[in-house]
C-alpha cells in the first residue's frame, strides 16, 4: 500500500535492486540476465549490486541496508545467509519495500516470494549420476565449496546422504576439505588430493568454481576422462569437458529463469498482483549425451547478451 | 702565517634566511671560504651553525639567499647535486645506513664501478686506503655499521668524506665523540687537504681546538653573524664574548663536595658484549671519569650496569642489594639513570615532544587519580628549558626539530628531572656548547654535593680532569687502573689509554707524552 | 597577520582530520540522484551502524600501531568472538555471559599475540599473521565449519538500527563505541600508561633506557586491542544475529586502512582515536554513496582505491605546509 | 676452538635459511601415512609448480621490502596481468604479444605506485592499498565481471606439470622462477642499483645526503616488482587457462609473509632471495602436507598459522646467537 515515491505523481518507473551473493561467477552473470530481460519486457529499471567482497554476509546485509536508505520500490535477494538476512529484510519490509527472494532459502516470512533450485535434489542427482557410472564400487572424494555456504552446503548433503543411502559401496576418502571462494584455491586443494590418492575413481565438486578448479587439476595429472567427474553448473570452459568426455555429468540450474522470474515476480507484487508464494525454477542433470538436446543446450550456454544494454 | 687566499673565494654565502614555522633558524647571513682555508664556524646551541651548513650541502633549501661557488652562481636542487658541485659535507648527527656494512657506507654513493657491477677488488683497496689514513686499520670492512660503537661510527663519517676529492669539506662536530688522539690526527689530515687548496667549514664546541686548526672564524648567534676575523690573535674570550655577547671565563667550575660510602659496585662484572670482567665501585658524592679509546667498551660497560645487554658473570651492587638480568626499569627504580652516547638511535624518541621526552622516567609526580596533570608537566618542563637554556618554542615542539646540542640537553634534563640518585653519563657533554657546558659541569659538581652519584664517561681528557674526583681509564675493554684525579695528568692519562698500562707514578706519565 | 595566522592554523588543526570526511561527504552530496537520500538522518545512522564493527577494531589497531606493532589477526579475533558468543548463547548461557565470553576471548587471542611477540621477540607482523590462521581456525572448529543458529536475545539489540528504548536515537552499539573511543582518546592523551605507549612505539630503546616495562606495556596493548576485537566480535554476531566463522575475511586491512587514513604511522609512535574514527567514516560513506549510486563493484573499487589515496594525500598536503 | 666454532657458525648461515623448511619436509616425512606420497618426486614438482606463481610476486617483493616500502596491490596485479593476457590472446593477438601486454600491465601498475609514493610522499601501505582496489576493479572490468576464456596456445604450457619438450623436467615456469630469482639475487648482491635499494630501506635520508637519488630508485623498485607480478600474472593464466579477475584475493598477505619468513625487515633493509624462496616453499610444503594427510581445513589454518610463527622463531633462535 505505498506510492512510488515520484514527487510529482509523473509516472516513474519503478526501481527493482537486485542483490546476488558476488558478481563475478557465470551463475550470476545468467541471473543479472535474467533479470535485465525481465525488466526489459516489464519496462522497469533495476539496478544490481553484489556484496562488495565476494560471499560476505555482513556486507551483503549493509547493501540491502543502502538500497534501503536510498529508498528502491522493491529489493530481489540471494540471500548469503538464511538467518543473518531476516533482520535486514524484515526492516526492509517495515519501510514498505517488499523483498523476494531468490536462489537460498530465507528463514521467518517477512518476504514476498521464494524463487529457487532445489539444491539438495541437485547433490542427489549428481550422486546417483556418479554411483551408477562407478557401479555402486570406488572410491570417491568430495571437494566442498566454503564453511557456512547454505546452498551448496545442501547440495554436498543431499550427495553424501544420497550415496550413504543408495550407493553403500562407494568409499569417501575425504569429504571435509573446503576448496575455498577461487578457481585457484580449487585447483591447488584438487592437485594436492590427487597427489595423497593418486587411485581415486570418483569426484564431486558442488559449485562453478570448484568444479573447474577439479577440472584443471585432473587434466594436469593425466587423469581427466578417467576418473569420474560430475561438477554443478556450466561455464564455456566446463561444457567442453562435458563434451571431451573429462565431466560426466553437470548438474545445471536454471539461473537465468531465476533472475527472471524474480524481477517478473517483484513487479506484479508491486502492481498489486497475486503471486506464488513459493516458486522452483528446476535443476537437471547434463551429461554429454543430452547435452544437445535443446531444453538442456539453451541451459548450459545462456545467451547473455541482455545485459549489455 | 696567514695564507690570504689570491683567487675569488671558493665559497660565497649572503643573504641566506631559513625558517621552520615560528623559528627563524638563519637571518640574513653572509659567509664566506676561501681556496686552502679552514673556516671555523662557531656558535652557541641552536646558532644555526648545521642549519646554515646543510643550505650550502643541498639538504635544506633556503627561503631566501645567493651562494656562489667559485664565482658561479650555485643552487643545489638536493645533496646529489651539492655533491656533484664539489661539496661534501660531515653532518652532526650521524648518517649511515646501519644494515650495510663499514665498506659499504664508506662508498654509498660513489662505489667503485664496472659498468654498473660492483668491483670488489678496487673498493677493498679504496676502504683500506682511507681508513689507514684515518689511522684506524683495526675498524674492519665487512661489519655491519649498526654494530659500532658510536665513536666508530664517527671515524667511518671522516673517512667517508675523506674519500670524496672535493672543493669544499664541511665538518660539522667531527670530534664530538672522538679523543685526543683522533682529533689531531683529523688536524693532521684537515692540513693536508688545505695544502690541496681545499676549502674546509670546521663546526665545534671544543674552541682550543678550532683555534689550532682554523684560519678565520664567523660566529653566528640567534641566527645571525655577528663577526668574524682571522683566528691569529683572537683569544678564547673574544670568541666567547662574540657567542654570548658577554664575558665568560670559568670553564671547569669547582663546586665543593664530600665523597661518602659506597653506593654502586660491579663486581667482576662481565656483561654479554664486554671482552673482560670489570670491577669498579662510586661512592655517595664522588665524580668518577672514565677515559679510554674509541671501542675501549666503557659504553658497554655502562650497558652491563644498566641491565641493557645480558650479565653473563659477577654482580652489580646498588646500595647493598644485588641487581641481576636484563631489567633496566628495575635499575631506574632503585635510583640509576643513563644517559646515553647516542642521543638519536637510543637517547631520545625524536617524533615525541620536549616534554615527554623530559619527563618519561619520572611521570608519577603528575598524576592525581589516573589522569596526567599536563598543565603542571608542562610548567615543569618550561622551568627545565629555562634553567639549561634549551631553545625550543615550547614544551610542545617534537625534540627532533631541536638542534644537535639542544637535544643533548634535553637528554640530560631528563636525568635531572628524574632525580637519579646515580648518574651513568656517557659522552654527556657531546655537541653542547662552552658556556652550556660549563653550567653542566656546575650542575654536576652540585647533584655531588647533594650526595649523589656520578659516573661520568668522556673522551674529552680536560673535562675529566677538570670536574671528576677520580678517573678510571679503559683500554680494549678492561679497566687498566682507576685513581685520584690529582693523581692523573692529560699525558698519563693518554699513555693509560693507548698502552692499556699505566705508569707507576702519575708524575713520570709524561714518559709517553705522545 | 602571524597572529592570525596562527589562529587559521589552529582552526585547520581542529577540522583538518575531517578534510578528507568532508570531502568524501560533499562528493555525494553533489550528485542529485542521491542527494536527497544521502543526507538523511536516517542514512547517517544507517552508516554508524554499519561502522560499528569497523570503528572497534580499529580503536585496538590505533593502539597497537602507535606502539608500533601491528595485528593481522584482528579480523580473524573478530569472526572467533562472534562465534564464540553465539556457541554461548546457543548452549543455554545468559546473553550476559555470552557477551563476556565473546570478549575475553578476544581479549585472550590479544595476550597470547603479546605474549609471543615479547617472548619470542618474533616481528609482530609473523606473530599476528600465524594467529590470524589459527584464531580463523579454531572458530571454524568451534563452529563446526557452520554458522551458529543462535537464538534471539537483547544481545541481537546492540546493532538494531531503531534500538529499544527509543530515546536512545542510535543504536546501543554506536554509543558504545563512542564512550569506548572517548576513553581511549583520554587514555593516550592523559595518563601515564598513554604516554609509555606512545613512548615504546617512538623509540623502544629511548623506552627501556627511561625505565619503562617495555615487555609489559605491549602485551598490555595487544591484549586491549584483542578486548577491542572481542567486542567488535560481539557487534558482529549481534548484527549477523548468527554466528559466522568465516565472516569479515580481510577486514584487518580495512581495519589498519582506518589507522592510518587517521593518521597513524606504520613505524609507531603516531596516530590517534580522532583520526581513526575519521578514517573509518571515510571507508563507510565510501561504501554507502557508492551503493546508493548503484554502480557496479569493480567501479566501487576503483573509486573507493582512488579516493583513499586522495583523501590521505590531501591530509598530508595540510600537514606538509606547518 | 674458535676456529671450529667459526666453521660451524658458518655452516649454519649457508644451511640456516633452510632450517624452517627443513622442519617442514622432515615434519611430514615422519608421519607414516603421507611418506611414502609425500617425499615423492612427482609431488615435489607439483608442489614447485604450485609456488611459481606466489614465488614470483615474492621475489618482486623482496626488493620492495628492502627498500623499506611494501606492495599490498601485488595479488590484484597478478589478477590484473592474467586478465590482461587472456584478454589479448581472445581477441586475437599473438601469445607472445599476449604475454608481453601482461607483463607489462604489471610493470605500469608498479610505476604509478612507485610515482604516487615518491610524489605524492604517502606511505606505501596507503597507494597500494588504493591501487588494490583500483587494480582489482580494472581486471574485473575488463572481463567483464567474468572469466575469460581464451583458446589454448603454447601460453598455457608454461606451468604445465609434465612439459612438451621432456627433458626439460620442470615446468618452464620453474626454470623461470629459478632464472629470475639468480639474477635477482645478483642484482641485489653484485650491482650498484642492489647496494643503493639496501641503502634506501636502511636509512633514507643518509641514502639522500649520500647523493642517491632515492626517488628514481624506489620508482624502479615498485615498477621492478610490478614486472615481476606481471609475469607472475602471466602464469596464472597459463595455469588456469582463464583470466579470472577473483583469483588470488588476499595473496598480497601469502607473498608478504615469504619475503618476511625469508628475513626480510618490513622496517627495510633486510632481505634476500635465498630466504624468499624458502619462505615460498615452506608455505606450499606446508599446504601440501596438511592436505595430504587429509586434515579438516580448519585444523590446516591452525597448524599453518603456528608452524609460519615457530619456523620464524627458530630462525630468530639462530641469529640471537651470533
Ligand atoms: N628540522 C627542524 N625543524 C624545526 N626547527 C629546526 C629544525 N632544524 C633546526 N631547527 C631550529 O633551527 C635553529 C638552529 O638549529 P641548528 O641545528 O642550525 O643549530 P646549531 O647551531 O647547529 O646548534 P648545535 O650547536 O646545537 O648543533 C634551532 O633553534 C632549531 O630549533
Ligand atoms: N674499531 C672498531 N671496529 C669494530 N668494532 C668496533 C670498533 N670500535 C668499537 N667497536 C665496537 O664497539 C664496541 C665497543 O665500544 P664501546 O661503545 O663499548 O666503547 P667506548 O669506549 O664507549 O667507545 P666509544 O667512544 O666509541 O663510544 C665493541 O662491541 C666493538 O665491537
Ligand atoms: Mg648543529
Ligand atoms: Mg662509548
Amino acid at each position: 500500500g505505498r506510492k512510488p515515491s515520484g514527487a510529482a505523481g509523473e509516472a516513474r518507473p519503478l526501481t527493482i535492486a537486485v542483490i546476488p551473493k558476488g558478481t563475478t561467477h557465470e551463475f550470476w552473470k545468467s541471473i543479472h540476465a535474467g533479470a535485465a530481460r525481465a525488466a526489459r519486457e516489464l519496462g522497469v529499471e533495476i539496478v544490481w549490486k553484489g556484496p562488495q567482497k565476494e560471499d560476505d554476509r555482513a556486507q551483503q546485509i549493509t547493501v540491502v541496508e543502502d538500497f534501503v536508505s536510498r529508498g528502491v520500490d522493491g529489493i530481489v535477494l540471494a540471500p548469503l545467509d538464511d538467518r543473518a538476512l531476516m533482520r535486514p529484510v524484515r526492516d526492509a519490509a517495515r519501510e514498505g519495500i517488499p523483498v523476494v527472494i531468490i536462489d537460498s532459502a530465507l528463514q521467518g516470512s517477512d518476504y514476498v516470494s521464494y524463487v529457487a533450485t532445489d539444491n539438495r535434489k541437485g547433490g542427489v542427482l549428481a550422486a546417483r549420476r556418479l554411483g551408477s557410472l562407478l557401479q555402486g564400487r570406488g572410491r570417491v572424494f568430495v571437494i566442498r565449496y566454503q564453511e557456512g555456504s547454505a546452498s551448496t552446503t545442501e547440495r554436498e548433503t543431499g550427495f553424501l546422504d544420497t550415496v550413504a543411502a543408495e550407493f553403500p559401496g562407494l568409499d569417501i576418502l575425504v569429504k571435509d576439505q573446503y576448496a575455498g571462494a577461487t578457481t585457484e584455491t580449487a585447483y591447488q586443494l584438487a592437485e594436492n588430493l590427487i597427489g595423497r590418492f593418486p587411485d581415486v575413481q570418483g569426484v564431486f565438486a558442488p559449485n562453478e568454481s570448484s568444479t573447474f578448479g577439479t577440472l584443471r587439476a585432473l587434466q594436469e595429472s593425466r587423469l581427466a576422462g578417467k576418473v569420474v567427474f560430475v561438477g554443478f553448473d556450466s561455464s564455456p570452459k566446463l561444457v567442453q569437458g562435458l563434451r571431451d568426455g573429462a565431466i560426466h555429468g553437470l548438474v545445471i540450474q536454471d539461473p537465468a529463469k531465476m533472475g527472471y522470474l524474480g524481477v517478473r515476480t517483484m513487479a506484479a507484487h508491486l502492481r498489486g498482483e497475486p503471486v506464488e508464494k513459493v516458486v522452483d525454477t528446476g535443476v537437471v542433470l547434463a551429461t554429454r549425451e543430452n547435452m544437445d538436446a535443446p531444453g538442456i543446450r539453451s541451459l548450459l550456454v545462456p545467451g547473455l547478451a541482455a545485459i549489455d544494454d | 702565517m696567514r695564507d690570504v687566499p689570491a683567487a675569488p673565494p671558493v665559497l660565497r654565502m649572503a643573504g641566506v634566511t631559513k625558517s621552520f614555522g615560528a623559528t627563524r633558524a638563519l637571518d640574513d647571513v653572509g659567509f664566506e671560504l676561501g681556496r686552502g682555508e679552514v673556516h671555523a664556524l662557531i656558535g652557541e646551541n641552536g646558532a644555526g651553525k648545521s642549519t646554515l651548513m646543510k643550505v650550502l650541502s643541498g639538504a635544506l633549501a633556503p627561503d631566501a639567499g645567493r651562494m656562489e661557488i667559485d664565482g658561479r652562481p650555485y643552487s643545489p636542487s638536493g645533496p646529489a647535486d651539492g655533491l656533484r658541485s664539489g661539496v661534501s659535507m660531515i653532518y652532526q648527527e650521524l648518517t649511515l645506513a646501519p644494515h650495510l656494512t663499514v665498506a659499504e657506507n664508506i662508498m654509498l654513493g660513489r662505489e667503485a664501478r664496472a659498468a654498473g657491477w660492483l668491483d670488489r677488488r678496487e673498493t677493498a683497496r679504496r676502504v683500506r686506503e682511507v681508513l689507514a689514513l684515518v689511522r684506524h686499520p683495526e675498524i674492519s670492512p665487512d661489519v655491519r655499521v649498526g654494530r659500532l660503537s658510536v665513536g666508530a661510527k664517527q671515524v667511518v663519517e671522516i673517512a667517508r668524506a675523506l674519500l670524496h676529492r672535493s672543493r669544499i669539506l664541511v665538518l660539522d662536530e667531527p670530534t664530538s665523540s672522538l679523543g685526543q688522539e683522533d682529533s689531531r690526527r683529523l688536524f693532521e689530515i684537515v692540513r693536508g687537504l688545505k695544502g690541496q687548496g681545499v676549502g674546509v667549514v670546521y663546526i665545534s664546541h671544543f674552541l682550543e681546538e678550532v683555534r689550532r686548526v682554523a684560519d678565520r672564524y664567523t660566529v653566528l648567534r640567534d641566527g645571525r653573524s655577528v663577526g668574524s676575523g682571522a683566528m691569529e690573535g683572537t683569544g678564547l674570550d673574544d670568541l666567547i664574548q662574540l657567542m654570548v655577547g658577554r664575558k665568560f671565563s670559568r670553564l671547569f667550575p669547582r663546586v665543593g663536595h664530600a665523597v661518602g660510602g659506597p653506593v654502586l659496585a660491579a663486581d667482576r662484572l662481565k656483561g654479554a658484549r664486554m671482552a673482560a670482567p670489570v670491577s669498579l665501585s662510586l661512592a655517595r658524592g664522588e665524580i668518577l671519569g672514565v677515559a679510554g679509546l674509541i671501542g675501549s667498551g666503557r659504553t658497554e660497560f655502562l650497558r652491563a650496569v644498566f641491565g641493557l645487554d645480558g650479565i653473563e658473570g659477577g654482580a652489580v651492587v646498588v646500595s647493598g642489594a644485588e641487581l641481576s638480568g636484563r631489567r633496566p626499569w628495575a635499575r631506574v627504580r632503585r635510583g640509576l639513570g643513563l644517559l646515553s652516547e647516542d642521543r638519536q638511535g637510543e637517547g631520545l624518541a625524536l617524533s615525541l615532544s620536549v616534554a615527554d621526552n623530559m619527563t618519561l622516567s619520572d611521570l608519577a609526580p603528575y598524576r592525581r587519580r589516573g589522569l596526567l596533570r599536563s598543565a603542571r608537566r608542562n610548567k615543569a618542563v618550561g622551568d627545565w628549558i629555562g634553567k639549561l637554556k634549551i631553545k625550543a618554542e615550547s614544551p610542545a615542539q617534537p625534540v627532533g626539530g631541536l638542534s644537535g646540542g639542544n637535544q643533548q640537553k634535553v637528554a640530560l634534563a631528563r636525568l635531572l628531572h628524574q632525580k637519579a640518585s646515580v648518574l651513568l653519563l656517557d659522552e654527556p657533554t657531546r655537541g653542547i656548547d662552552v658556556v652550556s657546558k660549563g653550567q653542566i659541569y656546575e650542575w654536576i659538581g652540585g647533584l655531588a654535593r647533594e650526595g649523589k652519584a656520578v659516573l661520568f664517561v668522556s673522551s674529552y681528557l680536560p673535562e675529566l680532569l677538570g670536574i671528576a674526583d677520580r678517573i678510571a681509564v679503559f683500554h680494549r675493554g678492561s679497566l687498566v687502573e682507576s685513581r685520584p684525579a690529582a693523581a692523573w695528568d692529560a699525558a698519563g692519562l693518554m699513555a693509560a689509554a693507548t698502552t692499556g698500562r699505566a705508569s707507576k707514578d702519575a708524575a713520570t706519565g709524561q714518559r709517553n707524552g705522545t | 597577520m602571524s597572529r592570525r595566522r596562527a589562529r587559521l592554523g589552529r582552526a585547520l588543526d581542529v577540522f583538518g582530520p575531517f578534510v578528507g570526511l568532508l570531502l568524501v561527504i560533499a562528493l555525494f552530496a553533489l550528485i542529485p540522484e542521491v542527494r536527497g537520500r544521502f543526507l538523511r538522518a536516517a542514512n547517517f545512522k544507517s552508516v554508524a551502524t554499519q561502522s560499528v564493527i569497523v570503528a572497534l577494531g580499529a580503536l585496538g589497531m590505533t593502539l597497537v600501531i602507535i606502539s608500533g606493532g601491528i595485528d593481522l589477526s584482528a579480523a580473524s579475533n573478530i569472526a572467533l568472538a562472534s562465534v564464540v558468543t553465539a556457541y554461548a548463547v546457543n548452549a543455554g548461557a545468559g546473553p550476559l555471559l555470552a557477551v563476556l565470553l565473546g570478549v575475553l576471548t578476544g581479549g585472550l587471542v590479544g595476550l597470547v599475540n603479546g605474549g609471543l611477540v615479547t617472548r619470542l621477540r618474533l616481528v609482530p607482523f609473523i606473530v599476528t599473521m600465524g594467529m590470524m590462521g589459527i584464531a580463523r581456525g579454531a572458530a571454524k572448529w568451534i563452529a563446526g565449519n557452520q554458522k551458529i543458529d543462535a537464538p534471539m536475545t537483547w544481545v541481537n539489540e546492540l546493532m538494531a538500527k531503531s534500538p529499544r528504548p527509543s530515546w536512545l536515537l542510535l543504536a546501543p552499539g554506536i554509543w558504545v563505541v563512542i564512550l569506548l573511543a572517548a576513553a581511549l582518546a583520554v587514555l593516550l592523551k592523559h595518563t601515564v600508561f598513554g604516554r609509555h605507549v606512545f613512548a615504546v612505539g617512538s623509540n623502544e630503546a629511548t623506552a627501556r633506557l627511561c625505565g619503562l616495562r617495555t615487555d609489559g606495556i605491549k602485551v598490555l596493548v595487544y591484549a586491549v586491542s584483542g578486548l577491542f576485537c572481542g567486542l567488535s566480535g560481539v557487534m558482529e554476531f549481534s548484527r549477523l544475529t548468527v554466528g559466522d566463522p568465516t565472516v569479515a575475511v580481510g577486514l584487518e586491512l580495512d581495519i589498519i586502512a582506518a589507522v592510518v587514513i587517521g593518521g597513524g604511522s606504520l613505524s609507531g609512535g603516531e596516530g590517534g582515536v580522532l583520526g581513526t574514527m575519521v578514517g573509518v567514516l571515510i571507508m563507510s560513506f565510501l561504501r554507502n554513496g557508492c551503493t546508493m549510486m548503484g554502480w557496479p563493484n569493480y567501479i566501487q573499487e576503483i573509486i573507493i582505491g582512488a579516493i583513499i589515496v586522495a583523501a590521505v594525500a590531501l591530509d598530508r598536503l595540510r600537514h606538509r605546509k606547518d
